[in-house]
């Protein structure tokens, strides 16, 4: 497969006033051409920042992206240093982005018509009348109804899980390659929630463009990622395709995230597996495993040295010293329920 | 891999606590806002400019050894010199006396005047919003037909009446309907803030209407009404002088920069070092308040908190 | 869990006017009881009520008709004393661990704030007292000077617990707590609230439009649509035989962490979205996104019935 | 939308009523014989006519329902005391043409320049071209008008000579006072239009907008400006509040004949049925001025008028 996008030591600082916050700390990884990746983790991991220094959307200052990183799109150009020319048309005609809140992501004082037709004619250098038949035929797409009439409201007259759909049609009006969601379905109903996300992997298959997806719910994308990374404290703790992170993953976080949410078939109140204490200030130097102030398996090693990266498969891999020959064993299955039907 | 010791893995034994300390210094609220205008350079150079024209005011009347209505007809009209440091008037009066007297008029009535506007304003508001429904209403339907008549034209109206000579009477004028703003804005802030999840949590706690008012109400109002006064006391002094201007305000032998300012334009193409102190005065007066309240606003707005 | 009901909610009605002619029905005639020691689980969609009601249960907000008993005394008909001692033993937490905190009270202040209502303590009792519920909710008594703006979500969230504790209630209302939070904090303040009804005996009503946690910690389940209750039962008879339409629809829309599961998995897809429930119409109110609905379900609005020992649900199918 | 215009009619009307009453009743409060300055050395006769000819010698309340009906069906604001026999109406008319070319050339230059001003303000934030912009619009937030207009007058016409001092009647007249009346407006859209900016900036749908690959220039333009822009049309009815006062000094001080001058000159001379008469004049244009700025800014906003067209 061709790999759309390679991400290189991305390393990424918020200057504040009590210090350099390491929000993004050597994160690597890639996207091959419409192929889905999950970003998952907790608030404050740095999921978003990575996803918006795809697009360079971060403000900057105060935001920094540290000499060295690289971002390479369709294995020539490096996001990092275009041009703001080439920025320009790179976004929306080669990756797109849609984010948590459609109320706030869309103008309010423009008809969603005219939004999504602006993308198109900057980009597809489409006539006015050109532009308007293909949106409407996009609102189709996303299952918008009476699209014809749709185009002339404002997003205030929309519910919230319309506004979304607009902000996917918008996103996708160019075909990109590359479709950058954050946290898209966050903001809305669970029933919605659903919709939106049988959406996303329809547009997915049709387009074939490549996702990135980034959410805190693990949930959300059993059924939808073909890659999933698991981020904590501005780095990537562990990768795999969905088998390998549902079934055979390593990582004691990633087994917090899985087991963190009640499964309906279980026992009622029987004590969920949470992760206690709060991540990290990244304001800090970190000495060793970021996760090991609230691992529950942390051995001295952890809290002197970084663990390296272990390959488990080809696509398999994560950062942990439960991993080295020396530590003890922990029991994959004792420590995840619902493992020993298996 | 290079080997490592087995002891450094053996199991130990995490304090979760420990990762819930806040790495941060602790800083208290007000001291967060100091730093916020600290780090403010203009701001705190206007304060520092605003300290010192209080300062003078006070005891400027008494250092250049003249009384400020004191009349020497033997030097009228007299530029800056050794003598007279700011020069003479057409009455042959020290300017220099003059100026820090009528600062010292000028200074009560923008003080006086965005004091009582706070505290009509704030009362006001707050029962309107405390109260809310039809009460409110009415309130706030009578501060919009009381500020749907500009300003000047109220305060003009009210000094022919009042006759105003003296500072009292001209206060009343300025002040009649100049609360309005902040009246509004205050109702506004506190009805946003009677929404607020943590009033209702108060409420469910069966914490007294009182202590809710005082506890949870009114510090979360303070913030905006700082800045408002900051913006007030600039805005009488600015009425003062128009109002000076047109002949309605203080009255000979006192004197505010306002009317030393209009006396002196009368002159200006052919004295105009007599127009320069009372402007300069005015301006820099006016322009540290105002750039201290953009500062203030700057540092208490809680959305610019890192 | 005893059979004593410690919460009945009997008719209750809130209304809003929302401007001329247009009454916003937020609960629209829910009745169900709370036993001491209880969980009882509300879920819905934004809008359905669920939040209102809770919050007109413990007196917030003032009922347009109908009635809540605690302990059998009518809570919306208590005096000022009564009411005083009802505060004390009927708390919330609220959902938005930001806006639920007063930005300008240290977290002692805030915990302290219900202790000074109802209790006489001494400086050093109340600081005693203060530091105790810090420590229950995995705090440490170094926060209590601390400002609400330097906290994560989820350590906000536990303040809202510890207020909230700090009278010593018996009956919480516990309203969205974990909406706002991270998956894997939701799991800890979920434990924490589950640790504590063991050990103290709470009763709670659990409110959220995640229908899996509240299934996990709720004793009985109740499914709001539109203002109205359309299924209540244990909460094990919600997930293993669910009997309204929406309810099943709800269910099938909730995400399981497991893609085999998931990949084999049919979901009712639930068309549109939830209606206005401004002037909402007559009939069952989830008719417009019904499959199964027919010409009665337009018409007459369906009563909650028991289906089963203690499986209610309104719908003319069922 | 319709019906919302009719209500803010109403509401417009019933404060115009009140100030009227007010002021009416206020003027007829003042202790004192007002037609005493003229009147002192009259023999008792003479005087008795003058009484009877403004209806002095009635109560107040026969002179209000009078002044009310004269205003109502002719629009007439009875006659200037100091000036017997000229009528409030005609001279409120003929000098309110003189100020009113000249407020409409400050509020339009105060208005554009401002804005402008602002937008590049906010567009070079903390660069020098902010600081300059901000810097004078603090000076005209700051200074008092009567200060800008002497130095004006000083430089242009007494130093350089470019300008004539004082007059009216060609376009060179209108410059300097049109310049010195709109500097403080100018001052105040462009520390709004600034902070509205910066609002916006932040806002997730520029996001969106940059995410789509629009050019900065098309986002400023497309995006921030509209709803930039759209708050300012709020503060347009307190600033003609403030040409009006600016009025009254800069037509003095330019020596123009306008209505503004000619209301401190009844100030000064307590002329009270031309203080009433301009004061009513200049409330109702301030209170018509805020209703179109209202209803303006609700057929701008869609957020405003969709929503009523929906119902």
């Amino acid at each position: 497969m061709d790999k759309i996008l390679e991400v290189k030591d991305l390393n990424i600082s918020f200057h504040t006033y009590a210090g350099e916050v390491k929000a993004v700390r050597g994160v690597s990884f890639d996207l091959n051409k419409g192929e889905s990746l999950a970003l998952v983790g907790e608030s404050g991991c740095g999921k978003t920042v990575t996803a918006k220094s795809i697009v360079r959307l971060l403000k900057e200052p105060p935001a920094e992206i540290k000499e060295g990183s690289k971002i390479i799109f369709n294995g020539k150009e490096d996001v990092v240093k275009m041009s703001k020319k080439r920025l320009r048309s790179f976004r929306g005609e080669d990756v797109s982005m849609i984010f948590q809140d459609p109320m706030t992501s869309l103008n309010p004082t423009m008809t969603i018509g005219q939004q999504i037709m602006e993308a198109l004619m900057i980009h597809k250098g489409m006539q006015k009348n050109e532009a308007k038949k293909e949106t409407i035929k996009l609102l189709e797409t996303v299952n918008i109804p009476n699209a014809e009439e749709r185009i002339n409201h404002y997003p205030h007259q929309l519910s919230g899980g319309m506004r979304q759909r607009v902000m996917i049609a918008m996103a996708l009006s160019c075909n990109p390659k590359i479709l950058i969601a954050d946290e898209p379905t966050t903001a809305l109903d669970v029933t919605i929630q659903a919709q939106i996300m049988d959406l996303l992997g329809e547009l997915k298959n049709k387009f074939n463009t490549a996702i990135i997806l980034i959410t805190h719910d693990l949930g959300v994308v059993a059924n939808f990622a073909d890659k999933i990374q698991v981020m904590y404290a501005g780095e990537i703790v562990e990768r795999g395709n969905r088998e390998e992170i549902f079934y055979k993953s390593m990582h004691p976080y990633t087994w917090a995230l899985l087991n963190s949410v009640p499964r309906l078939d279980t026992e009622n109140k029987e004590q969920l597996y949470a992760l206690r204490g709060t991540p990290p200030d990244l304001i800090l130097p970190l000495k060793g495993c970021a996760f090991s102030s609230r691992c529950e398996y942390a051995m001295e090693i952890c809290l002197e040295r970084k663990p390296v990266e272990t390959r488990l498969s080809n696509t398999h891999s994560l950062s942990c010293w439960l991993q080295h020959p020396d530590a003890p064993k922990v029991n994959r299955a004792e420590v995840l329920r619902g493992e020993m039907n298996e | 891999m290079e080997t490592i010791s087995k002891e450094k893995f053996r199991r130990i034994q995490i304090d979760y606590k420990e990762s819930e300390k806040i790495a941060r210094p602790q800083i208290g609220y007000w001291q967060d806002v100091w730093r916020r205008l600290k780090s403010n350079k203009v701001a705190i150079l206007s304060l520092i400019i605003l300290v010192i024209i209080v300062f003078m005011t006070i005891i400027g009347p008494y250092l250049s050894g003249y009384d400020f209505k004191e009349i020497d007809s033997a030097k009228i009209n007299q530029r800056p010199s050794k003598e007279n440091w700011f020069g003479t008037d057409e009455l042959g009066r020290d300017i220099f006396a003059r100026v820090w007297k009528a600062g010292r008029v000028s200074m009560v009535i923008g003080i006086t005047g965005a004091l009582i506007s706070a505290v009509v304003g704030t009362m006001y508001g707050g029962f309107s919003a405390y109260f809310g429904g039809r009460v409110d209403t009415i309130m706030m339907r009578i501060v919009e037909i009381l500020i749907s008549v500009p300003y000047l034209l109220v305060v003009i109206l009210i000094s022919i009446i009042t006759d105003s000579r003296s500072l009292g009477t001209m206060m009343i004028s300025l002040t009649l309907t100049g609360w309005c703003g902040t009246a509004r804005m205050v109702r506004g802030q506190m009805l946003q803030l009677k929404s607020q999840e943590y009033i209702l949590a108060a409420e469910a706690l069966g914490v007294k209407p009182l202590k809710i008012i005082m506890k949870h109400l009114i510090p979360n109002v303070l913030n905006v009404l700082i800045v408002s006064i900051s913006f007030d006391i600039p805005g009488y002094i600015f009425s003062e002088t128009f109002l000076s201007y047109i002949g309605l305000g203080i009255q000979p032998p006192n004197t505010s920069w306002g009317a030393l300012a209009s006396a002196a334009q009368r002159n200006f193409i052919f004295y105009p070092y007599q127009l320069f102190f009372p402007a300069l005065m005015i301006a820099l007066t006016m322009l540290t308040f105002t750039l201290l309240g953009d500062g203030l606003r700057d540092a208490l707005d809680p959305r610019l908190r890192e | 869990m005893s059979n004593e009901n410690l919460i009945e909610v009997v008719n209750l009605k809130k209304y809003f006017n929302v401007g001329k002619n247009k009454i916003l029905k937020a609960v629209d005639d829910v009745s169900f009881n709370i036993k001491k020691g209880e969980t009882l689980g509300l879920v819905g969609e934004s809008g359905c009520g669920k939040t209102t009601c809770g919050r007109t249960i413990l007196g917030l907000y003032a009922a347009t008709s109908g009635h809540v008993y605690y302990c059998g005394k009518d809570v919306h008909a208590m005096d000022f004393n009564e009411k005083i001692k009802f505060k004390k033993n009927a708390q919330i937490i609220l959902q938005d661990p930001y806006a639920s905190l007063d930005p300008r009270m240290t977290i002692g202040e805030i915990i302290g704030e219900g202790i000074d209502v109802h209790f006489k303590l001494t400086r050093i009792e109340r600081q005693r007292r203060i530091n105790e519920l810090l420590d229950t909710v995995g705090l440490n008594q170094e926060h209590a000077s601390r400002f609400p703006h330097e906290l994560s979500g989820g350590q906000r969230q536990r303040v809202g617990i510890a207020r909230a504790l700090a009278v010593e209630p018996q009956f919480i209302v516990c309203d969205e707590p974990i909406s706002a939070l991270d998956v894997s904090i939701q799991a800890q303040i979920v434990n924490l609230l589950v640790r504590l009804q063991k050990e103290i005996g709470l009763t709670y009503l659990f409110i959220s439009h995640d229908l899996s946690m509240v299934k996990h910690i709720s004793d009985r389940v109740g499914v709001m649509y539109l203002g109205s209750m359309v299924e209540l039962a244990p909460s094990f008879n919600i997930y293993q035989k669910p009997l309204h339409p929406y309810t099943k629809a709800l269910i099938s829309a909730i995400p399981i962490p497991d893609p085999k599961i998931e990949d084999e998995r049919k979901r009712i897809k639930l068309e549109g979205e939830v209606p206005s429930p401004i002037n909402p119409p007559e009939g069952c109110k989830f008719f417009k996104r019904c499959v199964q609905a027919t010409d009665k379900c337009k018409n007459v609005s369906p009563q909650l019935k028991e289906v089963e020992k203690n499986h209610f649900v309104a719908c003319h199918q069922c | 939308m319709t019906r919302y215009i009719i209500k803010r009619v109403g509401y417009m009307l019933l404060t115009l009523f009140i100030i009227i009453t007010i002021t009416f009743f206020l003027m007829h409060s003042i202790p004192g014989d007002p037609l005493a300055h003229m009147a002192k050395n009259l023999p008792e006769q003479i005087k008795e006519n003058y009484y009877k000819k403004y209806g002095l010698d009635q109560p107040v309340m026969v002179q209000y329902v009078k002044f009310l009906k004269n205003l109502i069906t002719e629009g007439d604001l009875g006659q200037s005391l100091r000036y017997p026999g000229r009528s409030v109406t005609d001279t409120i008319l003929e000098h309110s043409k003189v100020s009113g070319r000249l407020g409409a050339q400050a509020i339009i230059i105060g208005i554009t320049i401002g804005i402008i001003l602002g937008v590049v303000a906010a567009l070079f934030r903390n660069k020098w071209p902010d600081y300059l912009i901000m810097f004078i619009a603090i000076l005209g937030v700051t200074v008092p008008i009567f200060i800008i207009a002497s130095i004006l007058q000083y430089s242009f016409s007494v130093k350089f000579k470019i300008l004539p001092t004082t007059g009216w009647g060609k376009v060179k007249h209108t410059i300097l006072p049109t310049i010195a009346l709109s500097f403080g407006s100018i001052a105040t859209y462009a520390r709004y239009m600034r902070s509205n900016v910066l609002e916006v900036i932040n806002q997730d749908y520029i996001l969106t907008a940059q995410a789509k690959g629009v050019s900065p220039f098309n986002i400023v333009i497309k995006h921030i400006l509209r709803n930039a822009i759209l708050p300012v049309i709020t503060i347009i009815g307190p600033e003609i509040a403030g040409i009006f006062t600016g009025s009254f000094v800069i037509e003095r001080i330019f020596g123009i004949p306008g209505l503004g001058s000619y209301y401190i000159t009844s100030i000064n001379d307590r002329d009270y049925t031309m203080i009433i008469g301009t004061t009513v004049f200049y409330a109702a244009l301030f209170v018509v001025a805020q209703l179109i700025t209202d209803i303006l800014y609700g057929i701008v906003d869609p957020r405003i008028r969709v929503s009523e067209k929906d119902e």
